[in-house]
């Protein structure tokens, strides 16, 4: 029963409408509306998922639009990818908006959060269906938009206001990218469906400059290595903002986008190339800065980048399987921690993880799903991150390519290690600070249980063979990134810390922000990593940020200059006109002295004159 | 025909002069200047009725002196036309309670008798005749202020310059007898398509009757004396000057150029060509930034003779055409605007622009009516101004004179400047004084006669057509 | 023996640059008015010039020539009347004087 | 004869402004009743027309044709179809929306109304007109009210902002009226009839002299558009203006440039449209780059909206320029959308400078918490007007680029260049205006009245309403632009 599928994105979409308009009288019953719009939809999405199975398929839905004489019809995908996507949406989705009942209770604009949410619930379900480009294009638009407003929602906090724009503008120019690809698609092969990308009857060349293309929309909105730099900013947005969009869903989308259209870039080679380097250096770069950064929720988002880096780095080598899985048990376990750190931030209002510690005791229910998710997302064996951590690693490996293979472990290995650090620093040894952490209520916690339930036993959705090698290899990964956070964090507590900050002091001024160096200790595997975070930290501060933030400073000159120009140079031109007639009739106005004489010296002159050119012009 | 047959055709020019002497016998008697000139309106109304209609009898009349053809029929009524309103709005003007209206009228009645001379002459010397009484009786008109110092200046400036371009025409004219042996025009024509002649000799004595002409319609190099007149004479005779002798000069014009001396024509286009552009630049950029507005509307009807010029230095039946209609609106925009400046002056006794500011806000309808004849001036659409423009263009490229309409159009942009500016002291700021002054009822009437001349000759301007269209040459 | 014609159209030519140069430098309006005369009685001579040697029979030219006779005399007289009253009021016949309205 | 729906459109608002004169001046309810009516039963008339309209017959419809000037062939010639009923429709609903906002003009306003009327006669006229000369003298008509609007109830630099626009505007106009005789005169039966020279039975004209005569045309069309360096006009006239009268300036009288390159340029002239079709496209790509980067540096709220729509309507130039099927549809409905898009801009900014009287971007903050409601208004149109899919900026922008790549494949690609910018400076306004923290100086200001909302809710149902759907205008148009396209011979994209 697949045809109700279209349906699936509609009721978000009434949520939001209602909540939009009647948000003020509604107050709390807001989020009844909208969580009960996300069950339907989860309800639909699961019919839709069985009537798959039995084989049902995507249909047209209806005319857009017609670009002269090729019309445009929208249609909605049913397969194996859009369908999982959207029961991973559809749960989380409604897992969080019950979080955040209680996460928001005393915000003033309670109702208005609410409409937002499903706004992009409804953005998200739709992009998900969309069969073509320019349906894609619109709700991946929408989504780009929702993260805004979702960001800048405490939009008192100037940090907030500033951050919600970075991230519409940084995805912008992302965006612009894909729709350029759209434009060269469309005028090369007059189509613009995704079930046609396969036999595409354009060269090479011009191929793969449309799958780059494609692929700028994917690093826009999935934060991908150049245009990663809006998304540690956007954690301002409250937490279970950053759970739904800024974790599982949204930024899942430039994956899915990839996957979509894996036609494309299948067709020709260069272009998987670029999505495998990308990825690889995004996850490297990411997981070395998360190992230095002591805001929990900033570790998270540079976690979330470094685990997108592994999906684009799978998916470059070909390993379309592994990749989709992964994408799909990552958004389970990272927004099981994302709701952790934030009941943890909701207890104890800091995010600040060195002011934190000694938690578990406190809160029970949030301490050990905590330590669930982080085994999941470290790849510990029978829980879920393990099996599609696992896939990538070998789908790498077999399709030979040892450099990356190499990024990918290390990147697993950085992974163990800084969740670990963050697992020990906030939940075990002594509270640093006398804060009273109480255990968040009910509402929060029943959520963190179930996602921890599907963290463990995602695994099992799709069935694995396991290799014995890969098995050894994510062994070793495990406890050497535990092993070594434990020995870094329980044992050396005091002393390591304080000793490293005195030697960098000059390098610690300068990015504090960023991260705290440990105590120095021998092990050769942790000074490399150190170095390495050194070198990304600076180079993403001063170059990337600063170049974001350099073309919008270019860009005001420039456009300063430019109004100058237009002010003075065009517009004095026609002043000028106006100045030289007003010039001109001054003089002129002198001729009539009002001397009897001079009028007829004038008036005979001009006679004389007219003769001579008569007489002259006789002859 | 013989004389005593053709005073059957001269009716309304001895009504004309019956009522002028009876004006002035009884200016003796009555004081009341409104009477007397009431007695003029039935005059120009009688003489009106029964103007002999071109198609009773077209032919020579008093042994071919005046020729009574449908083209001088028109400029009689343009005359008359000119006339009634000229005594409208004079009669509300206060400096001229103190002089003595008889002779005031007397003049103006006798002025318009020569006009209609002028317009039906169709011999050089009836031509000179008519146009040196014209000129003298303006001369005495634009002095009729005795004890006010710029209007005897201007009359003073106006007769040296005016006698002396007149008497280079009449050099012109002489040659012109010398070459043909006869100032009868048409015989002129006759000779002419018959057997060649000196063309240089002929074409210089054109130039020298043009000239004459040209300080009539006050064209480039002969229009030094307008701006001092129009500034010094008494507002009603600044409104007569501007309308009534130019549209005559014009007739005249096209009367010699156009069709006694056709064959001639290649000579002199291009010079005229000239006279038209530089007088439409001259007059708007001179009017630019005028402080007064007599003075101001001066240069704005020697810019407008320019455009008139246009269509007639096209020289085709459009070209005419377009001359004719286009006289017809300037007549009724131009006295049209002297009318409210009358009025304003009434009020505040200044003709200074700046004075003009806040108007809308004291005498708004005044305001309103100024505004219209302005933008009619300028050219703007649905009034006469840009209908006769437009026809004028049209003449112009129509017979491919692209130079002539790209000067005239630039000109048409260029006169909105000084236009817009007494309608932005008007509307747009604040009144300086609040005295308010009785309108007097005929001026009144006047104003509203052009107000609706111009909004139904511009809206529907079918009838004037037809009207120009038989009364072609 | 005739006196040819073209002596007696110099003669009217040297008359009308004179008036022309008269009106153009003398300082007393009177002035200007009296080389007006000067102008037209050239025109004069050319008419009657040219009835004689045209040998016209209606002798147009000299019927002409006292129309305009008696018109320059009308004209005179109101140039000489526009003279007084600009002495009435002015106190002064100096065309340099007389530049009350300018610009 | 049936019901002349066209003429009753055109000179209803003229009928109520003679009215409005006979009215006693200080009788404003009146007067307003009076003028709100009329612009009402000219939107209903509009609407009704829409109805009535056929979608898939190309030809001109309810068209009226009696002969005024018969000697010049001059006829009063009236008639709707694809290209201009969108157009129609936009000035019915603008006039209206407009009229109910200049509730807040207090002094002068039996003056202000009949000036209003007039300019509306103006406006529809224009579109309505298929007689060259007809067509000239609307076109005029509405220079003498926007004067007298601009400079007595404008801004301080009033009086320099309407001559300004009066001398630019007339400048080009005349320059419109010369080859409007041209063409006159080179027509076999001398004709004004805009089909009859389109059609072609009068008589093929020279590739030379179609050139001039399409460079006289575009000076009088392109300083309406505005098209880059005849923009300067547009900045002082928007801020100067009254807020009813920007919004008339901004969503009529900008569009009145672009139909006439679509009703009266491009079908006569063929081959120079073809000749221009490059020039074209590189002023549509200045016009949106350097819009968007000049509109980035302004501090005054009305002249940024100003330089974005001299940035919107440089899509126009590119969909033009594209002679592409896509292309012209995206560009007529480009028009449509950024009249109403910028129509509601403009109102949003009276609403603020009622309250804070101040138009200076940067005095605001943190407005978003004291006025929500105007919040959300102002960030819908926003983000339609910085093309976010789902509203109707979207369409038109998504479509004008898509016939632009088809024919200009570069110039395409760097003017949506010009979208990045156009959202960075639209989302830096709404940063400084509604987010961060709240400038201690607004604490008492007062959310957006009922009659406010009451012009803006039609026309953010008109934008969400295209964004989502916009086959409900593109049907209307979609039968006139392909004839068009066949006609010129352009590409069939």
């Amino acid at each position: 029963m697949v045809k109700y599928a279209h349906l699936i994105p509609l009721f978000p979409f009434i949520a939001f409408a209602i909540n939009i308009l009647f948000g003020r009288r509604l107050k709390k019953a807001s989020a009844v509306i909208s969580i009960t719009a996300s069950t339907i939809s989860l309800a639909i999405a699961a019919v839709t998922y069985a009537g798959f199975l039995k084989g049902g398929g995507s249909y047209a839905v209806g005319r857009w639009l017609s670009f002269g004489g090729i019309p445009l019809d929208f249609g909605v995908t049913v397969d194996g990818l859009s369908c999982m996507m959207l029961m991973v949406v559809t749960i989380v989705g409604t897992l969080i908006q019950v979080y955040s009942v209680g996460y928001m209770h005393d915000d003033k604009r309670f109702s208005r959060f609410f409409a937002y949410l499903s706004l992009f619930m409804g953005s998200m379900l739709g992009l998900l269906l969309s069969d073509n480009f320019v349906m894609l294009y619109i709700f991946w638009e929408g989504v780009g938009l929702c993260s805004y407003l979702l960001i800048s929602f405490w939009f008192e906090r100037p940090a907030a206001a500033k951050a919600g724009m970075k991230a519409f503008i940084t995805t912008r120019i992302g965006d612009t990218g894909l729709l350029i690809g759209i434009l060269l698609l469309f005028f090369s092969a007059k189509t613009l469906y995704f079930r046609d990308l396969g036999h595409l009857g354009i060269n090479d060349a011009l191929l793969t400059v449309i799958a780059l293309l494609i692929f700028c929309g994917a690093v826009g909105k999935s934060a991908q290595f150049p245009l990663h730099v809006w998304l540690p900013d956007a954690m301002e947005g409250p937490t279970p903002v950053s759970a739904l969009i800024h974790a599982a869903t949204m930024v899942a989308a430039g994956v899915y986008l990839v996957a979509r259209t894996y036609g494309l870039f299948i067709a020709h080679h260069g272009a998987l190339i670029w999505v495998a380097y990308i990825g690889a250096i995004t996850a490297l770069m990411a997981a070395t800065i998360a190992t230095v950064n002591n805001d929990i929720k900033r570790i998270l988002a540079y976690s979330t980048i470094s685990q997108l880096g592994l999906m684009m780095l799978a998916l470059g080598v070909g390993g379309y399987e592994g990749g989709t899985f992964h994408l799909m048990t990552h958004a389970f376990f990272k927004a099981l921690l994302f709701l952790c750190a934030g009941s943890v931030i909701h207890a104890v209002h800091t995010q600040d993880i060195f002011k934190m510690g000694g938690l578990l005791g406190k809160m029970k229910v949030t301490g050990w799903t905590f330590i669930i998710g982080s085994l999941a997302i470290a790849g510990v064996p029978p829980l879920s991150g393990f099996w599609s951590k696992d896939e990538m690693l070998s789908e790498i490996l077999r399709e030979g390519h040892p450099f990356l293979f190499a990024i990918a472990v290390i990147t697993s290995l950085l992974t163990a290690f800084y969740m670990f650090r963050l697992i020990f620093v906030v939940l075990f040894g002594k509270p640093r600070s006398e804060l009273h952490a109480h255990e968040s209520p009910a509402v929060m916690t029943i959520p963190l249980a179930v996602l921890a339930v599907f963290s463990v036993f995602a695994g099992f959705f799709k069935p694995v063979k396991v290799e014995y090698f890969m098995l050894g290899v994510s062994m070793f990964i495990v406890i050497g990134g535990i092993g070594t956070a434990y020995v870094f964090y329980i044992l050396g507590n005091k002393v390591l810390p304080a000793s490293v900050r005195s030697k960098f002091s000059f390098l610690y001024k300068i990015i504090l922000n960023k991260y705290y160096i440990d105590e120095i200790y021998e092990a050769a595997l942790i000074r490399p990593c150190m170095s390495l975070a050194k070198f990304a930290a600076s180079f993403d501060l001063r170059f990337v940020d600063g170049a974001v933030n350099l073309t919008a400073y270019l860009s005001m000159i420039a456009g300063r200059i430019q109004s100058w120009f237009d002010k003075y140079i065009v517009d004095g031109a026609v002043n000028m006109v106006a100045n030289i007639t007003w010039l001109c009739s001054a003089v002129f106005r002198r001729l009539q002295t009002g001397f009897i004489q001079n009028y007829i010296l004038i008036a005979f002159l001009g006679l004389a004159i007219m003769i001579l050119i008569k007489l002259i012009g006789g002859y | 025909m013989s004389v005593s047959a053709s005073i059957g055709y001269f009716l309304p020019e001895l009504i004309l002069a019956g009522a002028a002497i009876a004006v002035l016998i009884a200016g003796l008697f009555i004081r009341n200047k409104a009477v007397l000139g009431a007695l003029c309106l039935a005059a120009i109304i009688l003489s009106i009725c029964n103007m002999p209609h071109s198609f009773q009898a077209t032919g020579p009349l008093f042994s071919n002196m005046l020729i009574n053809d449908s083209f001088s029929e028109f400029f009689k009524e343009i005359t008359l036309l000119v006339m009634g309103l000229v005594i409208l709005i004079s009669i509300g003007y206060k400096p001229l309670d103190d002089e003595s209206a008889g002779e005031y009228y007397f003049l103006l009645m006798s002025a318009a008798v020569a006009m209609m001379l002028a317009a039906a002459s169709d011999n050089l010397i009836m031509i000179y005749i008519s146009l040196e009484a014209i000129s003298l009786i303006s001369y005495i008109l634009t002095a009729f202020l005795k004890h006010n110092r710029s209007s005897s200046e201007a009359a003073l400036k106006y007769f040296l310059f005016g006698t002396l371009s007149t008497g280079v025409m009449l050099y012109g004219i002489s040659f012109i007898y010398g070459l043909f042996g006869t100032t009868d025009l048409s015989a002129i024509s006759s000779a002419l398509l018959s057997s060649g002649v000196n063309g240089l000799a002929a074409s210089v004595s054109l130039i020298l009757i043009f000239a004459g002409l040209s300080f009539k319609c006050a064209l480039i190099p002969f229009h030094m004396w307008v701006p001092d007149t129009y500034q010094g004479a008494p507002t009603p005779i600044t409104a007569f000057l501007s309308a009534g002798p130019k549209a005559i000069g014009f007739a005249i014009l096209i009367r010699i150029f156009l069709k006694n001396f056709f064959p001639m024509f290649p000579d002199w286009v291009d010079i005229v060509q000239a006279v038209s552009i530089i007088t439409m630049t001259a007059g708007n950029i001179l009017a630019i930034n005028q402080e007064d507005i007599k003075r101001m509307l001066g240069y704005s009807s020697i810019a407008q003779a320019g455009y008139i010029l246009i269509g007639f230095v096209v020289g085709t039946s459009l070209g005419i055409q377009a001359v004719m209609y286009y006289i017809i609106a300037y007549v009724l925009m131009n006295i049209g605007a002297f009318g409210c400046v009358i009025l304003v002056f009434n009020s505040i006794k200044s003709d200074c622009i700046e004075e003009y500011s806040g108007l809308s806000r004291r005498e708004p309808a005044l305001a309103f009516c100024l505004t219209v004849f302005l933008l009619s001036l300028a050219g703007i659409p649905p009034l006469a101004g840009f209908f006769g423009k437009f026809m004028v263009f049209a003449a112009a490229i129509q017979s491919k004179y692209y130079m002539l309409a790209i000067a005239g159009v630039i000109n048409s942009v260029l006169a909105v400047f000084y236009y817009v500016k007494v309608i932005k002291f008007m509307y747009l700021n604040d009144p300086r004084t609040s005295v308010k002054e009785p309108k007097p009822f005929p001026a009144k009437l006047a104003i509203i006669i052009a107000l609706i001349g111009i909004l139904v000759i511009g809206l529907f301007p079918v009838p004037f057509i037809n009207w120009i269209g038989n009364s072609l040459l | 023996m005739m006196i040819p014609q073209s002596h007696f159209l110099i003669l009217g030519a040297v008359l009308f640059a004179l008036g022309l140069y008269g009106a153009l430098t003398r300082r007393t309006a009177i002035g200007i008015l009296m080389s007006i005369e000067l102008v037209l009685n050239a025109a004069n001579i050319n008419l009657i010039t040219f009835n004689r040697f045209l040998g016209s029979p209606d002798g147009l030219g000299q019927i002409f020539a006292l129309f305009v006779i008696a018109i320059a005399a009308a004209s005179a007289v109101v140039g000489l009347v526009l003279v007084i009253a600009v002495y009435r009021n002015m106190k002064t016949i100096f065309t340099d004087k007389i530049n009350l309205m300018k610009w | 004869m049936p019901f002349p729906l066209l003429t009753a459109i055109t000179f209803m608002p003229l009928l109520a402004g003679i009215i409005i004169l006979l009215v006693p001046k200080n009788r404003t309810g009146l007067i307003k009743g009076i003028a709100t009516a009329a612009t009402g039963i000219v939107l209903v008339l509009s609407i009704l027309m829409l109805t009535g309209f056929d979608y898939n017959s190309s030809a001109m419809q309810f068209s009226e044709n009696l002969s005024w000037i018969p000697q010049v062939n001059i006829n009063y010639h009236l008639g709707v179809d694809g290209i201009s009923i969108g157009l129609i429709f936009l000035t019915a609903l603008l006039g209206f929306l407009a009229c109910v906002g200049s509730y807040g003009i207090k002094e002068r306003q039996k003056e202000y109304y009949f000036l209003y009327l007039l300019l509306n006669t103006g406006m529809l006229g224009t579109f309505l007109a298929l007689d060259l000369f007809l067509f000239y003298v609307f076109w005029e008509v509405v220079l003498v009210p926007m004067y007298f609007l601009i400079g007595i109830w404008g801004g301080p630099r009033k009086e320099y902002a309407a001559i300004k626009f009066f001398i630019y505007t007339l400048a080009g106009s005349v320059f419109m009226l010369l080859s409007i005789l041209a063409l006159y005169f080179a027509s076999q039966p001398h004709t004004f009839n805009m089909l009859e020279l389109a059609s072609g039975n009068c008589g093929v004209f020279a590739k030379g002299f179609q050139i001039i005569v399409f460079a006289g045309f575009y000076l009088g069309f392109a300083i309406k558009v505005p098209v880059f360096p005849f923009h300067t006009w547009l900045p002082d006239a928007h801020v100067e203006a009254p807020t009813p009268i920007s919004v008339l300036l901004a969503g009529v009288l900008l569009k009145m440039g672009g139909y006439g390159f679509f009703r009266i340029s491009y079908p006569i002239l063929k081959d120079a449209a073809i000749y221009f079709a490059l020039p074209f496209a590189i002023l549509g790509l200045i016009n949106i780059v350097y819009g968007a980067f000049v509109a980035m540096a302004q501090t005054d709220f009305k002249k940024m909206v100003a330089y974005s729509s001299v940035s919107h309507m440089g899509f126009v130039m590119l969909g033009l320029a594209s002679m592409t099927i896509t292309g012209f549809n995206g560009a007529l409905l480009q028009m449509f959308n950024h009249g109403i898009i910028t129509g509601g801009l403009f109102l949003l900014v009276g609403v603020l400078y009622d309250r804070a009287h101040t138009r200076d971007i940067d005095k605001f903050g943190g407005l978003g918490a004291k006025m929500p409601v105007y919040a959300g208004v102002l960030t819908v149109f926003t983000l339609a007007s910085l093309g976010l899919p789902g509203l109707s900026g979207f369409v038109s922008e998504f479509m004008s680029l898509m016939g632009g790549f088809i024919s200009f494949r570069l110039i395409t690609a760097i003017s949506v260049l010009g979208i990045v910018i156009t959202a960075g400076y639209f989302l830096y306004m709404i940063q400084r205006v509604l987010l961060g923290p709240l400038n201690n100086a607004w604490t008492g200001i007062s959310d957006i009245n009922k009659r406010e909302l009451f012009t803006l809710v039609p026309l953010m149902a008109v934008v969400i309403a295209i964004g989502v759907y916009p086959l409900m205008i593109l049907n209307y148009q979609s039968a006139a632009i392909a004839k068009l396209i066949q006609d010129i011979g352009g590409l069939l994209l």
